[in-house]
């Protein structure tokens, strides 16, 4: 029943590969790392005690390419493969070939990945599992159908593609004249986008904020809670900064949000890491998705709990027990993660290049997870985000009080960077005093004064 | 990759005016000039001198950055250029010369290949990918043995192009 | 009673100005760096909200330099000083001088600095406080009288110089005919490395461990403890690696040990940080001197209690009481720090230099605290430390294994550094089981062993 | 949304200026030009200590940009070496020119002074610190007027060696 993991074959780049291999050498296990050729200097590559070239930079050559990963497994001798996230975290068939090969997979099982990949599914999932879902429909047939079912529910609604999540394939339908029109653009956009034109409705928040459990599963039914982070703020359905636990969440709302996230687990058997998210409307929360992989928020997770989540995902892939991790989580303190991107901080536009000057926070109650150093080039083939910053203090407004320490010590030069906009943010009366929704960022954003911060740093 | 503040057409590259910059200062020199095509940049020291520095067109090479020791397995995009051509791996697998342990090798060395030729195989999850020529060339050397373990990029033959 | 401070004026450099900048920051509390000018371009001169250059690199002339320091404290409003460790932080006159000017001294009163200067009154301090010490003398007269105090305690002997402390001005006695001639060396070096000749004599202890308990004060006769640390392993009495909490203490043993630390500073009213140092002989312990400032191994104590030891210094210094600090200390998990020097791993020379190229460990778990950036150039005129590397685990065994993952991730290249000698450190069978004394770094250390580490990561 | 910061027709970018000034004020320059194509930065750290910004073509006074405000104030030790020779602080404290406010300066612009002469004071604690000259000189200028602040380093006259 229990396998042993001598060897992790990470696929997967920056911050995240980082933080696989930092777990497994913790665990004495091997890593073999897979890189493209453009990341032959990166910390990831180097870092690994096994590294293997797989492609070119473009990612479907290389970090998406299955056929060379996983003959990058066999060949180096891995017995387990970590996808990190994004990439091929969540793709039930990269999953189902690795276990076919013999590998074990450091995550849920393929069936996890597709029932949850598909947000009609997902939807019908939780509704079984007795969590509140948003009033909307199954899988809409045409356009006919959408606007019978949204005079059903009422507007405005959310159009959403089935295959989507992560804020991907929405359409907010306020008008009912416009939505037949809409219906037939958002199913041609969602086939070329995710290869599949299924939609749904459901009724439009108009200020949600978003909150998500992590859960944390063993192959025994053995499902518990590592409390909730609130990730509200928001770029173009970018999580930007996220926290634990969750400012507005009263001791009763908290424990309900946490067991409904747990019940989704058990309802469908799950095990591994994973995520619910909820949309949180005043005192009512909804289920809105579920991530079935390690997220990029995890350590605010981890410094509020102890828990070192990747290192407890491994040893749950070997078919161990909860064990230590079943009790009842009280957060310790409070933890703020910030990601610090490669962007103009205004207009979200990337700005790869060259860092050609690197300071990174430090002291009490700072952690920097990142995969840059000076002279670190940034490329365009990637995700921009260079660094996760992250805050734990023994409450909230004094972990607001040291990521605005942080932050004013982070140095980078050479490319732009989000670090006026994250200064800019920790002022602002209404986060500090946590009364905000996902709206925020986009509604409040004042450029000139988040310029303003950009040049008190020049 | 441009950088951010450089403006191929009008404005050097800043990079290498902060290199110049750090050259200027770590020398104590006392003037710096660089003329190329339509651009100048002038660098001056106190109010006197007459340092100057001045850019062509931002063609001139970026200053290299201090980059960490090379990674674990030397990738092939860093190697150094060398005037020969390779065929090499874009698959990562097992480089088999011949179809079977028996049979003879798809190429030999001073073989004469046509574009479309099978080269060798590269294994991997016991899919055996055949390996052609993009291009007519003559095979120089054979740089693996059978059953050698390969990455994207590993050179597999050097050849002549014809 | 209670004093407000608006602008602290650090009268230190490195990592601790750095440190206390920080501290400062959170609470908004503005702050005046001072600087020679080596330290220019240095970050604690370039993070504080302002900055006087008061004199050029040796210290006498810039970091002891108490006009040009007072002076700037003057002229910048400065309404507190914090002055680190080392440089003037035990020096009684300059507290007295600061407090003159009307400058809140961010430290104990000079009473308890000259009286804890003096390792003799000490001493009595501490056995009138009910507190062990080892069997001794006070102050010798002659040497006459040091043969006769030798042979009533007992050969081995320490002759220890009464302004010394640290380590420094001790001399170990085995041969009664030598002590006679060893007194007069003691007393001439005494005299010319302290100004102060006085010396007394000890039991000396064979196979001793170094433990220290942090105690808070404040000015009102309130005392706490936040736990002992253990800081074994030193190279010429200079601690190297130190740990929270002392992996050979039971339950029983550390409350004794830490019960005797409040009895001492509670006995002379001691009020801010302090740390009381005891010698630890099997399961006997004996007090050795208490440093009435913050030390540089303060922070393992934050890592296990949460609390920010400069941050409650400071405010403590207002005259404030001890309120949320006065409870009982539980160690959440355990925390190593290692000392990162510039210096041979082998023979300890310092390695003064440029850094050529710089990355320190990051990651869940990992904290630094440092003042080095890529391109510093590190002067022989200070301290060769260049970062304190933090880790913490929920215990010991897993502290060890990240704090090897952490040393495999730094890299500082352009001068050398003892890495080498921490990365064989933690390799060591007797350093992982806790079982070592104060002299298992001279005793033990294997120069081969510690010259292939370094190649290893050449 | 475009850039604020740059009119492409006329300005250079804004973030490449205030990069350069980066440099600037980094390397401690004296001045920076830069001339391409149409367009002309010139950087530079005037006799009375402001750094000026010109900027071309549209000649026309551009606003000054925000000019690397003084490190905290500028140390000595990294000033460029210039042939004038300085007597300077080796206190902090507070500059006077004369013993006290109604007596005349210890020492005129234009005067002949020799060494262990008094120069001026630099109070600090209620100290009243004499400062003598080290050597004869000639004042050439004095740099400060009476109760300004000054550190280390901080020059005080500018003199010719006799």
């Amino acid at each position: 029943m229990s396998k042993t993991i001598r060897k992790v074959l990470i696929a997967n780049r920056g911050e995240i590969a980082l933080r696989v291999i930092r777990a497994c050498r913790e665990l004495e296990i091997r890593t073999v790392a897979v890189y493209s050729t453009v990341d032959e200097h990166a910390l990831h590559t180097r870092f690994a005690d096994e590294a293997v070239c797989i492609g070119p930079g473009p990612s479907p050559q290389s970090y998406l390419n299955i056929p060379n990963i996983v003959a990058a497994a066999e060949l180096s001798g891995a017995d387990a493969i970590h996808p990190g996230y994004g990439f091929l975290s969540e793709r039930a068939d990269f999953a189902e070939i690795v276990e076919r090969c013999g590998v074990t997979f450091i995550g849920p099982s393929a069936a996890h990945m597709r029932l949850m990949g598909d947000k009609i599914r997902a939807r019908t999932a939780a509704q079984r599992a007795g969590v509140p879902i948003l009033p909307g429909t199954g899988l809409l047939t045409n356009a006919a159908h959408a606007v019978v079912e949204a005079d059903r529910i009422g507007l405005p609604v959310i159009l959403k593609a089935s295959a989507g999540g992560g804020g991907r394939g929405m359409k907010i339908v306020r008008d009912p004249a416009a939505l037949a029109r809409t219906f037939e653009t958002a199913q041609a956009e969602a086939r070329s986008a995710f290869g599949c034109g299924d939609l749904y409705l459901e009724r439009y928040v108009e200020s949600p904020r978003h909150v998500e459990v992590q859960v944390v599963g063993d192959r025994h039914g053995a499902v518990v809670h590592l409390l909730e982070r609130e990730c509200s703020i928001q770029r173009r359905h970018q999580k930007l900064v996220e926290e634990s636990p969750c400012a507005v969440l009263d001791d009763h709302l908290r424990a309900s949000i946490c067991e409904a996230a747990v019940s989704v687990a058990k309802a469908i058997d799950y095990h591994s890491l994973g995520t619910v998210e909820f949309l949180l409307d005043g005192d009512r929360f909804y289920f809105m998705e579920m991530n079935t992989r390690v997220q990029v928020e995890h350590c605010v997770t981890e410094m509020i709990t102890g828990v070192d989540l990747v290192q407890e995902q491994i040893r749950l892939a070997t078919g161990a027990h909860l064990e230590h991790l079943e009790r009842v989580y009280r957060p310790r303190g409070h933890a703020i993660e910030c990601r610090i991107n490669a962007e103009d901080p205004v207009t979200f536009a990337p700005r790869p290049g060259t860092i050609s000057a690197l300071h990174f926070p430090g002291g009490f109650g700072v952690r920097v997870d990142s995969h840059v150093y000076q002279g670190y080039k940034v490329s365009p083939h990637y995700d921009s985000m260079l660094a996760k910053l992250i805050v734990h203090a023994p409450d909230r407004p004094r972990a607001i009080m040291r990521m605005r320490r942080a932050l004013g010590e982070c140095v980078v030069e050479g490319i732009g960077t989000n670090l006026p906009l994250h200064r800019w943010l920790f002022k602002q009366g209404a986060f500090v005093s946590g009364n905000y929704d996902t709206h925020f960022l986009e509604t409040t954003m004042d450029p000139e004064a988040v310029r303003q911060e950009a040049d008190a740093f020049a | 990759m441009t950088s951010d503040f450089r403006d191929p057409t009008t404005l050097p590259d800043l990079r290498y005016v902060r290199e110049l910059a750090r050259v200027f200062k770590q020398y104590e020199l006392g003037e710096i000039e660089i003329e190329s095509g339509d651009q100048r940049i002038l660098l001056r020291r106190g109010g006197g001198g007459e340092p100057v520095v001045a850019l062509g067109p931002a063609a001139a090479t970026a200053p290299p950055v201090a980059a960490p020791a090379p990674a674990v397995t030397p990738a092939p995009a860093a190697e150094p250029v060398v005037e020969a051509t390779y065929i090499t791996s874009p698959f990562v697998g097992t480089f088999y010369r011949s179809p079977t342990p028996d049979a003879s090798a798809f190429v030999e060395v001073g073989a004469t290949v046509s574009a479309g030729q099978i080269l060798c195989i590269v294994e991997a999850m016991k899919l055996f990918n055949e390996l052609e020529a993009d291009f007519p060339c003559v095979i120089e050397e054979a740089l693996l043995t059978n059953a050698q373990p390969v990455e994207f990029g590993t050179r597999l033959f050097r050849v002549r192009k014809l």
